[in-house]
């Protein structure tokens, strides 16, 4: 009898707290955020830097991280809720038009949110200047495996 | 003696000298607790199935009703009974050990009254001197055998009815003190058609009316003859299909005096949907409830029809319509009894 | 905001079965049954992903992720070796479902008795 | 005999059917649905901050993650399948219990504890699928025709 008493009750509230998390959403206007990663470093994020200049104007996203070593290029961005069936769709436009637009080989791009919590440390590490060469390419290597696992 | 095509009359009025009446949690918790002479408060009984859960249930309510009787085991002739699981296997090892003949019997939930009708047919017709007639059902083995594993939790719907756990006995003698049986009309098997497993009332209700109108124009007695007409497992939605059906035939029966014993053992508020069924449903409430009420003089006569669907898990998968059957006995206050 | 939409998608796709067993009679196997069929074909118009991408749990804890992962590992295996991948590679991705299942059932019933 | 009585259905058939139609207890119709909307949700929900879990937690990404979470929902299936409430929850929830992975589990996991009494080969062993195995079946026969289907379309439609 318990469960009757529960289930209703916490029914009301996820009920409650999921329409204020719709009316707390705003449109986005706004650029994507990100952040911009020091050039002075052992490894030159001028690319990853370019690439997110780009990207500041696509309105779809609402943020971008990247991170390049010298052959391939990892990026992850998010978009807003109400997108995301369009996600898969982006993400191949988005990998296709940084492609031509630089003119670089390798482009990874993942929206998984293993993969952007991971880059976002990574991002970190560049900044605090906490990792070397060799670090960030084995680490990097370690992400885009990761964002490519299937099970 | 034989009374137009199905009807039985009794004249040497074959005594039921005592009554064995046992149930579980759930009809302890119910509203006529004190028909039951033992009540079990869980399913298992100890045992390691359901099943012999069952057959334990049937041995008690066998031992009870001797027990209260004034004679010895060893005097009993014939044991007439069966259940709802495959074979009938729990009434046969609850027999096992015993020294009776055994004869087994399957019309699903109208077993108790087809038990009691050929037991008192015995009696009367001098095959016998002591016959005892019983049925059992456990909830949680009928429901794993007709239906889905007990803890699968699918939605029954609003006419689905509870198997009742428990079983009753009840010995027959051609004297003693105790309600007496008058009368009984075995049932034809009626199908309507209803293809429905979860709702056996509706399915049952053609059948019951079927032989309480046969009952009434062999006997050649009003519906007001009897005190109270009392179904074994028609519940909620069966009850008012069949009054609707016999209004229809131009039968009249009021309200009050058209009992369920479906309906008539649990609460409101238990979670059985539209009342009880299964074989021990009309037994306890004929042998435990009802029998009591004649003895304490509260009613003198009633009629008592349960019923049956007599379908399997198979004809049901296979699209199969659900086959109904009824046996009514008429018990009256009788011998020693004011 | 994921959140939310794995309660209401969810939510959604239950009271389908709802109205399935409700309104059209239909045992839960045969609710199940049909879920499943459905999710494959879903996937195989190229519809569920998208559904997973915006609802998450939403679109895979309900059972037509069954049928939407068995066409994905069956499509995986089939780009790699051709139509006998198609065979082979079915349980590649659903494997989890169905052993978890098996697993707790053999120590469910090592563990529990039926409680009737 | 058998088949002809199917075929047709007499006078008293069709009344009798007409009355029980008008005296069964209609299945509250509205109100199973929103609860099964909200149980049903309300499972999925767990799921995410199941599968929410592991992301953060462990080094499962989204695509991974969703085995782990399906097993760990199918272990606290078990445990309420075994002290006996997921049979409850599903009488109150209906399809809101039973279309989540949760019950398919619990088809599996009660058949299991409900035929341990004939034994592990022959009871749980031969039993458990009783329930679930369609479901696995015609899963695995409809991937099977939808992904030839969608083979033979792209390599040699070129689509």
């Amino acid at each position: 009898m318990i469960i009757k008493k529960v289930i209703p009750i916490s029914m009301i509230l996820f009920f409650l707290i999921g329409c204020q998390a719709t009316s707390m959403e705003q449109p986005n206007d706004e650029e994507p955020s990100y952040t911009k990663l020091s050039t002075q470093n052992e490894f030159d994020q001028q690319l990853s830097n370019q690439v997110k200049e780009y990207l500041k104007d696509n309105k779809d996203l609402t943020s971008v991280q990247a991170v390049n070593d010298e052959e391939k290029i990892l990026i992850t961005f998010e978009i807003p809720h109400m997108k995301r069936f369009k996600l898969a769709d982006i993400r191949k436009e988005l990998k296709k038009d940084i492609k031509e637009k630089f003119q670089i080989k390798k482009v990874e791009v993942s929206t998984d949110q293993k993969v952007i919590l991971e880059l976002d440390k990574l991002e970190e590490e560049i900044q605090d200047k906490s990792v070397n060469k060799n670090e960030l390419k084995k680490e990097l290597k370690r992400i885009i495996k990761l964002s490519k696992k299937q099970t | 003696m034989l009374l137009g095509k199905r009807t039985w009359n009794f004249p040497n009025k074959p005594v039921i000298i005592s009554t064995g009446t046992v149930g579980g949690p759930l009809e302890k918790e119910g509203k006529i607790p004190d028909a039951f002479d033992v009540l079990y408060d869980e399913n298992w009984l100890e045992q390691n199935s359901f099943e012999q859960a069952q057959q334990v249930l049937l041995e008690e309510a066998i031992d009870q009703a001797i027990k209260k009787s004034s004679i010895q085991e060893e005097q009993v002739e014939f044991f007439l009974g069966g259940d709802l699981i495959n074979q009938i296997t729990p009434t046969t090892f609850a027999i096992n050990s015993k020294d009776f003949g055994y004869m087994g019997l399957f019309n699903a939930c109208a077993t108790s009254t087809e038990g009691l009708a050929l037991a008192a047919h015995m009696v009367d017709s001098n095959a016998a001197n002591f016959v005892l007639t019983g049925t059992s059902s456990h909830n949680a083995a009928t429901e794993r055998q007709y239906r889905y594993p007990t803890e699968y939790g699918s939605q029954k719907p609003p006419t689905a009815q509870w198997t009742v756990t428990g079983a009753g006995c009840a010995l027959v003698a051609k004297q003693g003190t105790g309600p007496v049986i008058t009368s009984a009309t075995i049932g034809k098997v009626v199908d309507m058609g209803m293809t429905d497993p979860f709702n056996m009332g509706g399915a049952m209700a053609p059948a019951a009316v079927d032989t309480i109108m046969t009952h009434l124009k062999e006997r050649n007695v009003p519906p007001s003859y009897y005190d109270l007409i009392i179904t074994g497992d028609l519940g909620k939605v069966g009850r008012e299909a069949s009054l609707e059906l016999l209004n229809q035939k131009g039968i009249h029966i009021s309200q009050d005096k058209f009992i369920d014993c479906g309906l008539s053992i649990y609460k409101n508020d238990q979670p059985v949907l539209a009342g009880g069924s299964g074989a021990a449903c009309s037994t306890v409430g004929i042998y435990g409830h009802f029998l009591q009420k004649i003895i304490k003089g509260k009613v003198n006569r009633i009629l008592a029809v349960a019923t049956g669907a007599l379908h399997s898990p198979l004809t049901v998968q296979q699209k199969g319509t659900i086959p109904c059957i009824a046996h009514a006995v008429s018990i009256e206050s009788g011998s020693g009894l004011s | 905001m994921i959140f939310f939409w794995a309660f209401v998608v969810g939510g959604i796709i239950c009271v389908i079965g709802q109205i399935l067993m409700d309104v059209f009679k239909l045992t839960p196997a045969h609710t199940l049954t049909t879920f499943v069929v459905f999710g494959a074909i879903l996937d195989g118009l190229g519809l569920y992903e998208p559904l997973i991408d915006f609802a998450g749990a939403g679109a895979t804890v309900p059972i037509t992720s069954f049928g939407n992962s068995l066409v994905h590992g069956a499509m995986a295996e089939a780009e790699e070796h051709g139509l006998i991948g198609v065979v082979t590679g079915m349980f590649e991705v659903t494997s989890s479902g169905i052993s978890a299942a098996i697993i707790f059932g053999v120590i469910g019933a090592l563990l529990f008795k039926p409680k009737g | 005999m058998a088949k002809e009585k199917n075929q047709r259905k007499s006078p008293d058939e069709t009344q009798y059917q007409a009355i029980q139609q008008e005296k069964e207890i209609k299945r509250p119709i509205i109100q199973n649905c929103i609860k099964a909307f909200f149980v049903g949700g309300l499972i999925c929900l767990i799921g995410q901050v199941i599968t929410t879990f592991y992301i953060y937690f462990f080094d499962f990404t989204e695509q991974t993650a969703g085995n782990p979470t399906v097993a760990t929902i199918i272990f606290i299936t078990m445990l309420l399948t075994g002290f006996g409430l997921y049979d409850k929850i599903g009488q109150f929830s209906g399809a809101g219990s039973a279309v989540p992975v949760t019950g398919f589990g619990n088809s599996v996991i009660s058949s299991a504890i409900e035929h341990r009494t004939e034994g592990f080969i022959l009871g749980v062993g031969a039993n458990m699928f009783k329930l679930a195995g369609p479901v696995i079946v015609y899963g695995v026969f409809a991937a099977f025709v939808i992904a030839i289907i969608k083979t033979i379309l792209m390599k040699w439609m070129g689509l």
